[in-house]
């Protein structure tokens, strides 16, 4: 029973199951950590960092859409000194690794940012965050251009030991090109997808109602996306996936593994049923069990065309 | 907080449109104080597919009331609910009334469905505290005084009481509040607050408000509820963790 | 109360309602003649007409997912020969302005199909299909080409004297650059957008659900897709753009005119209410009426930023 | 075709997970012909967006009946709808059987929820036709068999009839069919169909098939359904419009 073996890799880091929280639907892991028991979730990777504290954008941010939400944010968050005096030291009670995900508004803030974190133990790894759809510095600004994904990959490699993964954005025709760049500069695997860009507008005010115009589309609606997306890396890139973008059951994490992701994130969701990630753990299991798959991680890329 | 399924009750209409729906929710009952709310789903599809927060309307023992206006998708869905049937239910969210101060009178102003967390506030209030409740209406079926008690009414177009809204109504009745230890807990739309603010800042009056925001997840991880303070430009509260009752000092509306 | 004017133009084409049904969701029109009058419509475009007739994709051509659809037709169609010899016929019954919808394999397929139907005095204008995500030949690999869809929009241009329509692809993420292009090869107007490549598979067989592998992501699910793309093409480039992607109310159809859009397509929709543009149509009138706008045109890129 | 609000008069559970509900929908009762079909909008949310395609089952008077299994989310919504409640039914749609044909004995062939179709086929032929009908399922539970007659069962496990399945059966009973003018009335999943095929090619009888495929739209604009033709290696039918119901010969399965 207790056999079955649901842990991944993701190059050198290793989890004890595919399933993590996304960047920006888990804050720092405290709030969620009252509805579940952090230790059981495969990671959490936490809300995007940058040098010095954001705000964010003002409201209004969400909207919810058919079968989605967008959101912008604008990345806001306490800033780099803050998340280290304040937010690592809560996660250090637990035993959950920590994808500490940055973002930046310049190369040489994510390589500041990477530096001054390599040092933390409790830090598993890193996901640069180059695909925010709601920001104006950095952002898209570095998503859709191949040339600065891979200086940044390179140069934040050059300052840590841990592994960098870089989260692509799905606005663009090309993301071969991104994860191939990713892959030369040395990074260790990249996460897909980062939300659609996308926007709604007041049919009365003619106004659109997120305040920073546009937003970034995520849930369900974007699933099918997200698969192709992924699907579009494993069949031309050697180089592990993260699959983000919709997952709202274990069936979802079985076809986002199937599409190639070595383990997933879980985003949206979190928002709708904060327990949901942990539910999804053990249903895993009992998949595993019941249809006799021993390692979990065997559903990678497994797919027949 | 809690995510528990809860079977619904009872649902009735209260007025056209306005609906009040009584949960079985014990965990939630014994644990959430006036102002708090709960977030809702609606259905068990993904539209809509976020949930909804209401305000706790009332307690009952197990019970717990939530009284809404049918306005979009979610509450239409929610509208045409069953006795029997279970919604899933997170709560309790967020901070509620700060009502154990040092003060006598508790004035209560509430425009349209911001009469919602009153029931439950006014029985809480009754134990010792005098209590005084101005309501405001667009018209006479718009006054929702639902659990309230000596209630002076107000509408936009003159069909109940005074004719205006309902700072203009307090005002009108500022001799009723003068010079009394009170305390003023508000709800209801943003520009009737931002009045309430001016009004309370100008007469010396203690106002907490109960304040509204789109919201995707209601305890503070998607950080999509931002309202700025007032004291440093550079922050923002979260109105599901912070609020959404604020000091109306605390706050910018 | 008559006095609403409905009217629209799109360069030199004038449509007496915004509503067109969009290609490959209303065939040649006779289906769903059984169900609304044609004549009540703004527009039809018909399904993608190639030189040659074309068989499609194998089944499983289509997939339902969360708030929209997948489908990889193939551009299954009757040819060209055909479409003249029984599909113009019958439409010519009706007085309803008729956009014919190319798609081809080559830049010549393109040019010879708009030769070729210059003289059908039925057809009112072009839509030329550079952007279909589900053929091999043709398709997105033009719609990722900024060089090939001018290159297809001048040559179109020089052959016939009605308005040509490029209909482009939300897979990129430079959308203005086409947009640039069509106008600057003389293009009338673009329509925005075609479907998102997406896949799904089945956890079981660990097969695409699709025998195509991808299909094209419609319905409300795109609709913030949809809005972003045609403000982004409105707010830089000034050419008419047919709004299209998710519609599903009059409501919609005000904010896809309001994002910029001067008339719109109903696509996924048709499957679900055939009779909805119809409805649409009519309550687009009444809320026109409502709030005293003379001009539904008057809404055009109306948007307040 | 009608796009009609149709009434739940009745929704009742035949068997596990296998219910059945009677509509009022006099345009459609009255044009509608065994082997059509209707394609019903479960939800009045985007969940799920597209309608489902159920055949008609039985009519009575203004009355259709579906027959239907709870197998993903618009079954299960359809499932658990109530008496009173409307559905919106697009319909009648498709070509349904021939069966005015020159054969003395209509022999029906029902593979588990294939049998849904029958009930209204082998009233109709009732007028003047003999009937036989072989019924198929993988366990004594999922033998179907409302509305027909003369049943011969089968199920995979042996728990009632003939061990195997209706091709098997078919083929066990052949001194039952072997001289007959008949026509085989077919409607069951595509393995059974593809065996169907070959077993009425192999002994020269008449067979139409009710055929399945994931369909949008259902009358002929999406293009979603086709089915390739055995005569044509460039032509596909539509399942929706140019079937559901094929002579087995012109199609391959
Ligand atoms: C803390 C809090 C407590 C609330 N308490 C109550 C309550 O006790 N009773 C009650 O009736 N309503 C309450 N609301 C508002 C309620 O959440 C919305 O009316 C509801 O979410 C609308 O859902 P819908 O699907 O019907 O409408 P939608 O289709 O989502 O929207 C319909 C209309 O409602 C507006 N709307 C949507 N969400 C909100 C929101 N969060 N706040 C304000 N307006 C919104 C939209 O802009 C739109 O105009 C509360 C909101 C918050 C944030
Ligand atoms: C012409 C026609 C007539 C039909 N008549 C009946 C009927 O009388 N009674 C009945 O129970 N079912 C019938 N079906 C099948 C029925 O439409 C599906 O079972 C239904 O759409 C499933 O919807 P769902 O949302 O519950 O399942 P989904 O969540 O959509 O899918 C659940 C499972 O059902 C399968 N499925 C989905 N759609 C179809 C489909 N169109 N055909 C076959 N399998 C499908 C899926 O692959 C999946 O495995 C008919 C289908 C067609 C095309
Ligand atoms: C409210 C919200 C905030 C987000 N913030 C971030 C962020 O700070 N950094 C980041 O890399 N991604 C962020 N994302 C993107 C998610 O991590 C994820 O890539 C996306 O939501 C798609 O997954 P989903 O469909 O499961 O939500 C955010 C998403 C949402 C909805
Ligand atoms: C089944 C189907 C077939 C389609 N076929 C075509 C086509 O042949 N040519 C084309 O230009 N677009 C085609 N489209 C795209 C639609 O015209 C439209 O751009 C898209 O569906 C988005 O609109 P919607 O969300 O309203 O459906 C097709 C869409 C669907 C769903
Ligand atoms: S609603 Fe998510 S942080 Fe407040
Ligand atoms: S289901 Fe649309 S053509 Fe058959």
């Amino acid at each position: 029973m207790s056999k079955v073996d649901l842990s991944v890799k993701i190059g050198t880091l290793k989890l004890k199951n595919p399933v993590l929280l996304a960047s920006g639907t888990v804050g720092y892991g405290n709030e969620i950590s009252e509805f579940i028991d952090l230790n059981k979730l495969g990671g959490i990777v936490t809300k995007s960092i940058s040098l010095n504290p954001r705000k964010g954008n003002p409201p209004q941010r969400i909207l919810e859409t058919s079968g989605g939400m967008l959101n912008a944010i604008g990345l806001a968050n306490v800033g780099l000194e803050e998340f280290i005096k304040s937010k690592i030291p809560f996660l250090k009670g637990y035993k959950v690794p920590i994808i500490c995900n940055i973002a930046a508004g310049s190369i040489d803030e994510y390589v500041e940012c990477a530096r001054t974190l390599d040092s933390e133990e409790a830090i598993s790894a890193f996901e640069i965050n180059v695909s925010c759809p709601n920001v104006k510095e950095g952002g898209l600004q570095f998503g859709n251009d191949v040339n600065a994904v891979g200086t940044i990959t390179g140069k934040v490699k050059a300052v840590t030991s841990k592994p960098v993964i870089v989260k692509l954005s799905p606005n663009g025709s090309n993301i071969i090109d991104f994860a191939k760049v990713v892959k030369q500069e040395g990074g260790d695997a990249v996460s897909a997808i980062n939300t659609l860009v996308g926007t709604s507008f007041d049919i009365f005010t003619r106004r659109p109602k997120l305040k920073n115009i546009t937003g970034g589309l995520s849930g369900p609606a974007i699933k099918p996306v997200a698969l192709a997306k992924i699907l579009e890396i494993s069949r031309n890139v050697d180089i592990p996936i993260i699959g983000i973008g919709g997952i709202m059951s274990w069936k979802d994490v079985i076809e986002f593994m199937i599409a190639g992701s070595s383990a997933i994130q879980i985003g949206t969701l979190n928002f709708i049923d904060p327990t949901a990630s942990i539910k999804i753990i053990s249903e895993l299991k009992d998949y595993c069990i019941k249809y006799g798959i021993d390692k979990l991680s065997s559903l990678t890329a497994s797919y027949l065309l | 907080m809690f995510i528990i399924d809860a079977p619904i009750e009872e649902i009735i209409e209260l007025e056209n449109q306005i609906m009040l729906c009584k949960l079985f929710a014990p965990e939630i009952a014994k644990s959430v104080k006036p102002g708090q709310f709960v977030n809702i789903k609606v259905s068990e599809t993904i539209a809509p597919l976020l949930r909804r927060p209401f305000s706790v309307c009332d307690v009952e023992g197990s019970f717990i009331y939530i009284m809404f206006n049918v306005l979009g998708e979610g509450t239409k869905l929610l509208a045409h609910k069953f006795k029997g049937e279970t919604i899933n239910v997170l709560g309790p969210l967020g901070r509620g009334f700060n009502f154990d101060g040092n003060f006598e009178t508790a004035v209560i102003a509430a425009g349209g469905l911001g009469a919602a967390p009153f029931a439950f506030l006014v029985k809480q209030l009754s134990k010792d505290k005098k209590i005084l409740c101005f309501v405001g209406g667009r018209t006479s079926r718009d006054v929702i005084d639902y659990g309230m008690k000596d209630v002076i009414p107000s509408t936009d177009d003159g069909s109940l009481g005074f004719k205006g809204n309902v700072v203009e109504l307090m005002n009108d009745n500022l001799d009723l509040l003068e010079n009394k230890r009170l305390k003023i807990f508000a709800c209801g739309p943003t520009p009737m607050l931002r009045a309430l603010k001016e009004f309370s800042l100008k007469n010396n009056f203690e106002c907490e408000v109960s304040t509204e925001c789109a919201m995707a997840c209601g305890f503070g991880i998607c950080q999509g509820c931002p309202i700025p303070s007032s004291e440093d430009a550079d922050k923002n509260y979260l109105v599901c963790k912070d609020g959404p009752v604020f000091n109306v000092k605390d706050i910018i509306l």
